[in-house]
């Protein structure tokens, strides 16, 4: 019976009544409050991916490098020379919302427990931003805050940020997005997981106290945000990056003494899933007195060691009689290390408070939530979308140009990102080869002559124009970019930001976006190694625009073939790979110049996007690629723009004016287009290996001078260019 | 005018890293009989007001706006009137 | 070649220092912060950057009881050469090893980038392979590198040299805009007055091998200085 | 026991980046009505000590080591006596 005190009670834990009936047949009694709290948290969206798993089960995880697919804390590749890469992304949209500063130095702190759990030295940190439009107060203090927040974690830990993206777009007034990916490195042989197998081993909680902090923070990811987000937040989580450092060095050390039978992470949900996903994944079941577990505050209850966010704590299964080991390596560190249970048959988490027994379900029964199929809608905008006629913008006059080319570079999305980078620390641990700046970064394989190319991509504009399509664009384009880094793309993690998934339409979006990055990632053979969803991105009801944020990995053999975008030497010859049509559907161009953001996204060929890389990776390997960069946002201008800008050196351009109108040629977003330029004397063989791939190309022009000049359109000095880029973000935010 | 005297503190119950660095230094420099550390900070300034209430209502309006953050921190002040017009 | 690198819990910049002392050919060995070690055969010691106890109270405040840094008071009153990189600088600074505090940068956020900086004085064991005049360029990646001395203290480190590395635009003019932080007087490095300790908030370490970052090798000139110095010199005072 | 509130402030004559920029904040945000901004950092903690003199005396000990820098900052503090043994 729904009585009403069962229904508050559901409500307070975010269950559904058929939820609730699904735990009494599971149980075959009724749950106590602390046992229905434990199927709250764990059933949330944010724990379970119940609307979301259906669909992430059709992607393709397979192919000759993968180590280790979804499932894990991080996914695991093998890179060659005995080594592999572990990474993964995650998102911490809503604690960002809430509390910039925190939010997103926590959702650092995440993720770099998710890749060190695996057994993995975290070398690369990324972060994938969105944000409202800049002219805000308050978007400006969420800015602000997010970057410094990720900025002081990461420094702190001293883990190179390398990369990531920044995007402004009113969809994420209230709701901004903030992503973060990690990327380590560890012999293939070290690899650990998070399975408490082994009746009778230990159960150890280490690294910091545990306080009230965050209590029910996944099932807060999991609701919209609304004007009332304020006073229902949970009590935020402050991240300790030097704690985390600390813990980060001695699980590390741990797991290479070869006492750790299963690590995790306590991350959303805390004791609670830890222990229940640990359980679940060897089949066993975890009993644990909540009494031992370090307390930061006073009177805690069951329920609040359980559901506890607190930062930088671990959950550990070392061997039987390994404990004093563990206890020794975190002595050094000066962190708790303290047996508070150990690993049973029963297959129950069995929850004690000092001896007496406070819950007890089925371990497997809490990881295994109701999988949902929510109905689909098509969203009737995309009628209006998909009849947009082009012909009804006006094309500008060719006089017009230069100032509509610095109007883009000055624009917020298309400015220099360097305001944000450079508040990481992006060269510690002397092994970043591809600073940012370029397409994607390059970091060194230590030991080894290797490197790893990785990147963040996601246009949103073209995800809500076309989800299917925007998701195989955001793949290709990832792609593009660790190939024009020189680098071999290998496998990719995951972003999924939506809005309320329960909303047809919304999910809609979603089936769309798993089905484009399908097609793509079996296209280019990268696959999904793992990810995160992250829905109810919604503020007063509007939604966010789609964004799949793409997180790649590529693979270089040798560092010296890393490239970057920018030009070399005077003389140069300059080439585009890729044709350009007359596509200005959900470009930047429209949108910033014509207020439009509308129209059909540029078309993508997989098998020319293929040839096109190919064709790169082929040149690098000969080593006669002297810059490489992907037309992306803003177009063919935009790119050659930000190639001069490194070092000043200019370029003359012609370009054929055919039948494609020339604000397309300039500023369209067609894809698969790569600008390369090499030496004069590499002419033969580059072309040699552009036909033997069957490529289109072009040379249109060379490095020249201190002037950008494209046709009769463009003539522009490059420190002129160069100071409206650079400037933009820091004028902007001077201005608090 | 007025003279402020104003206490940012952290909430009771948010960890805070910093008081908890402070008072593992002391414990290590020998210093055992110091507890219930906090650490917070602490701003003064003076304010042109026609009156105290006037001050009072700024400096809350201040507060709230950017001197504290009210998700992890508290805030105390005293208003203070003083010489000067 | 022997040098030593002090390791904090909060260090992260020790690893970098191995990286390059062992790229030009040298032994490096990292120290325990805890521990009690003589560094008599030591040829230099280098305080290394990072955040050694998380900086949560001023950068370097705690770091400086650590029973190494006794150890290094006792090796530099000995002439031994000792060398703190960015937090290092920080620690020596609290230490009182050199004069001087650190303020957050101007500008209050934390700043990753290459700077140029000009040689002020070429005569110490950590500048002598370079001219004075020369400009060079190294990373700088901190949030607290903002150099203050009162006006005393400031023309007794001009007076005597002590003064090594000024933040400077790329012809070597010191200007307003080319100082990151708002270092009193542009200053980036100085060294006490014995000239065997030298502080400086830029990292020479991730400036040795030419293919990172923007291929910039500059601060090799610093580490083989002092290899110079140890070499022709034996080390006996400067 | 002794509760100690310590007040570390900016020395006098030396630019504060912090204060600066509170002050520029607030300048921007259009407090014009607002000078004279020193910002710095606030402690209290308790100290067991068999009287207010031993008290003074560890904390002066304890802010010229390890809680003030005296190059860039001046410190003040209150003691009270409080409950406690
Ligand atoms: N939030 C961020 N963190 C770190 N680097 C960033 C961030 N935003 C942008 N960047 C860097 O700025 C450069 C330009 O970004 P972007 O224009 O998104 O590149 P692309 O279009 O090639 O993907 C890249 O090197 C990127 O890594
Ligand atoms: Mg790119």
């Amino acid at each position: 019976m729904l009585t009403v005190d069962l229904q508050e009670k559901l409500a307070f834990n975010g269950l559904k009544f058929e939820e609730y009936q699904k735990i009494l047949d599971m149980l075959g009694r009724e749950p106590n409050d602390l046992e229905l709290a434990l199927y709250g948290v764990m059933w949330s969206e944010h724990c379970s991916y119940k609307h979301s798993k259906a669909q992430l089960k059709t992607l393709p995880t397979q192919s000759e490098c993968v180590l280790q697919g979804p499932g894990e804390n991080a996914g695991i590749i093998g890179i060659g020379d005995g080594m592999a890469a572990v990474f993964k992304i995650e998102s911490h949209n809503h604690p960002s919302a809430i509390e910039p500063y925190q939010g997103a130095a926590t959702g650092v702190g995440g993720i770099v427990r998710d890749v060190f759990t695996m057994g993995a030295r975290p070398i690369a940190l990324l972060n994938s931003l969105r944000f409202g439009n800049l002219d805000n107060e308050h978007v400006r203090y969420i800015f602000g805050g997010v970057v410094a927040g990720i900025a002081d974690y990461g420094n702190c830990l001293g883990i190179p940020t390398v990369g990531g993206e920044t995007y402004f777009n009113k969809s994420y007034q209230g709701n901004p997005l903030v992503n973060a990916m990690c990327l380590g490195v560890m012999p293939v042989k070290e690899m650990v997981t998070g399975s408490a197998s082994g009746i009778g081993n230990p159960v150890m909680v280490v690294g910091a106290a545990t306080g009230r902090d965050g209590i029910k923070g996944a099932s807060f990811a999991s609701e919209e945000l609304s004007a009332e987000s304020e006073e229902k937040r949970p009590s935020v989580q402050v991240g300790d990056p030097f704690m985390e450092k600390l813990l980060m060095e001695a699980c590390l050390e741990l797991i290479k003494t070869g006492v750790v039978v299963g690590i995790q992470d306590m991350g959303a949900a805390g004791l609670a899933s830890s222990s229940c996903e640990m359980a679940s994944r060897a089949g066993t079941g975890i009993e644990l007195d909540v009494a031992l577990v370090p307390a930061r505050e006073k009177e805690m209850t069951p329920y609040d060691f359980m559901l506890s966010e607190s930062q930088e704590r671990m959950l550990v299964v070392p061997k039987k009689g390994c404990e004093a080991k563990v206890k020794e390596i975190f002595d050094r560190w000066g962190l708790n290390a303290v047996v508070v249970g150990q690993v049973t048959a029963d297959g129950n988490l069995t929850i004690k408070e000092d001896g007496v027994i406070a819950a007890r379900v089925p371990a497997a029964s809490l990881a295994d939530a109701p999988v949902y199929h929510p109905e689909s809608v098509r969203p009737a905008y995309l009628d209006a979308v998909e009849s947009f006629e082009l012909s009804q913008v006006r094309i500008p006059e060719t006089d017009e140009y230069n100032d509509i080319l610095i109007e883009l570079l000055a624009s917020p999305n298309l400015s220099s990102k360097a305001w944000v980078y450079q508040q990481y620390d992006h060269m510690v641990r002397s092994n970043t080869v591809v600073l940012p700046g370029s397409d994607a970064a390059v970091v060194r394989v230590e030991g080894t002559d290797r490197g790893l190319a990785v990147t963040t991509d996601c246009n949103s504009r073209f995800c809500y124009l076309n989800p299917y399509q925007g998701t195989m664009i955001a793949v290709a384009e990832a792609a593009r970019n660790v190939v024009c880094s020189g680098g071999k793309p290998l496998a990719i993690t995951d972003g999924m930001n939506f809005g309320n998934p329960e909303k047809p339409e919304i999910f809609y979006q979603f089936r769309e976006s798993i089905a484009g990055m399908r097609a793509a990632c079996q296209a280019l053979n990268t696959p999904v190694t793992g990810g995160n969803v992250s829905f109810y991105n919604e503020h007063s009801g509007q939604a966010i625009y789609p964004t799949p944020i793409i997180g790649m990995v590529g693979l270089l053999e040798n560092i010296e073939d890393a490239v970057t975008m920018d030009f070399k030497d005077e003389g140069d010859l300059i080439f585009l790979i890729g044709e350009t049509k007359e596509e200005l559907g959900g470009s930047e161009y429209l949108s910033l110049i014509h207020g439009l953001e509308t129209g059909q996204l540029p078309e993508l060929d997989l098998n020319l996007e293929k040839a096109i890389q190919q064709t790169v990776i082929e040149a690098v390997q000969q080593k006669i690629i002297k810059s490489a960069h992907d037309c992306a946002e803003g177009g063919l201008a935009v790119a050659l723009a930000e190639s001069t800008m490194a070092n000043g050196l200019g370029a003359e351009i012609e370009i054929e004016d055919g039948e494609v109108r020339s604000d397309a040629v300039l500023f369209g977003e067609s894809q698969s287009r790569i600008i390369v330029t090499i030496a004069g004397k590499d002419l033969n063989l580059f072309m040699q290996i552009c036909s033997a791939n069957t490529v289109p190309v072009q040379r249109i022009g060379q490095v020249k001078g201190d002037e950008l000049k494209i046709n009769d359109w463009i003539n522009a000095r490059v420190e002129l260019l160069k100071l409206q880029w650079q400037e933009a973000i820091p004028c902007i935010m001077s201005q608090r | 005018m007025f003279k402020i005297e104003l206490k940012v503190m952290p909430r009771k119950g948010i960890l805070n890293p910093q008081s908890t660095a402070v008072k593992n230094g002391l414990k290590a420099m020998g210093y055992d009989n110091v507890d219930n550390l906090e650490m917070g900070k602490f701003m003064e300034f003076t304010i042109k007001a026609a009156d105290r209430a006037e001050a009072e209502a700024y400096v809350e309006e201040m507060c709230k706006r950017l001197l504290a953050n009210p998700v992890i921190e508290d805030y105390t002040y005293q208003i203070y009137q003083v010489e000067g017009e | 070649m022997r040098f030593g690198i002090i390791v904090f819990p909060g260090s992260n910049c020790d690893h970098d220092c191995k990286y390059a002392v062992e790229y030009l050919g040298h032994t490096a060995e990292y120290l325990w912060h805890a521990d009690h070690q003589d560094l008599t055969d030591y040829d230099c010691i280098i305080i290394p950057g990072g955040f050694s106890y998380g900086d949560y109270l001023r950068a370097g405040a705690i770091a400086r009881f650590a029973n190494m840094m006794e150890q290094v008071r006792k090796f530099a009153e000995k002439s031994g050469l000792v060398i703190g990189i960015c937090n290092g600088f920080q620690i020596l600074l609290e230490a009182g090893l050199l004069p001087g505090a650190m303020q957050k940068n101007r500008s209050l956020k934390f700043q990753c980038e290459y700077r140029s900086m000009v040689i002020e004085n070429a005569d110490s064991p950590f500048t002598n392979t370079l001219d004075k005049g020369e400009v060079i360029q190294l990373p700088i990646a901190h949030g607290e590198g903002n150099y203050y001395i009162d006006p005393e203290g400031l023309s007794n480190l001009e007076a005597n040299g002590q003064v090594l590395l000024r933040y400077t635009t790329p012809t070597g003019e010191v200007t307003d805009r080319a100082n990151p932080n708002g270092s009193v007087s542009n200053i980036a490095g100085i060294c006490n007055e014995e000239r065997n300790i030298f502080g400086l908030m830029p990292h020479p370490e991730r400036a040795v091998d030419s293919r990172l970052g923007n291929g910039c090798v500059d601060g090799r000139k610093i580490l083989e200085s002092i290899i110079t110095y140890r070499t022709e010199k034996g080390g006996v005072q400067c």
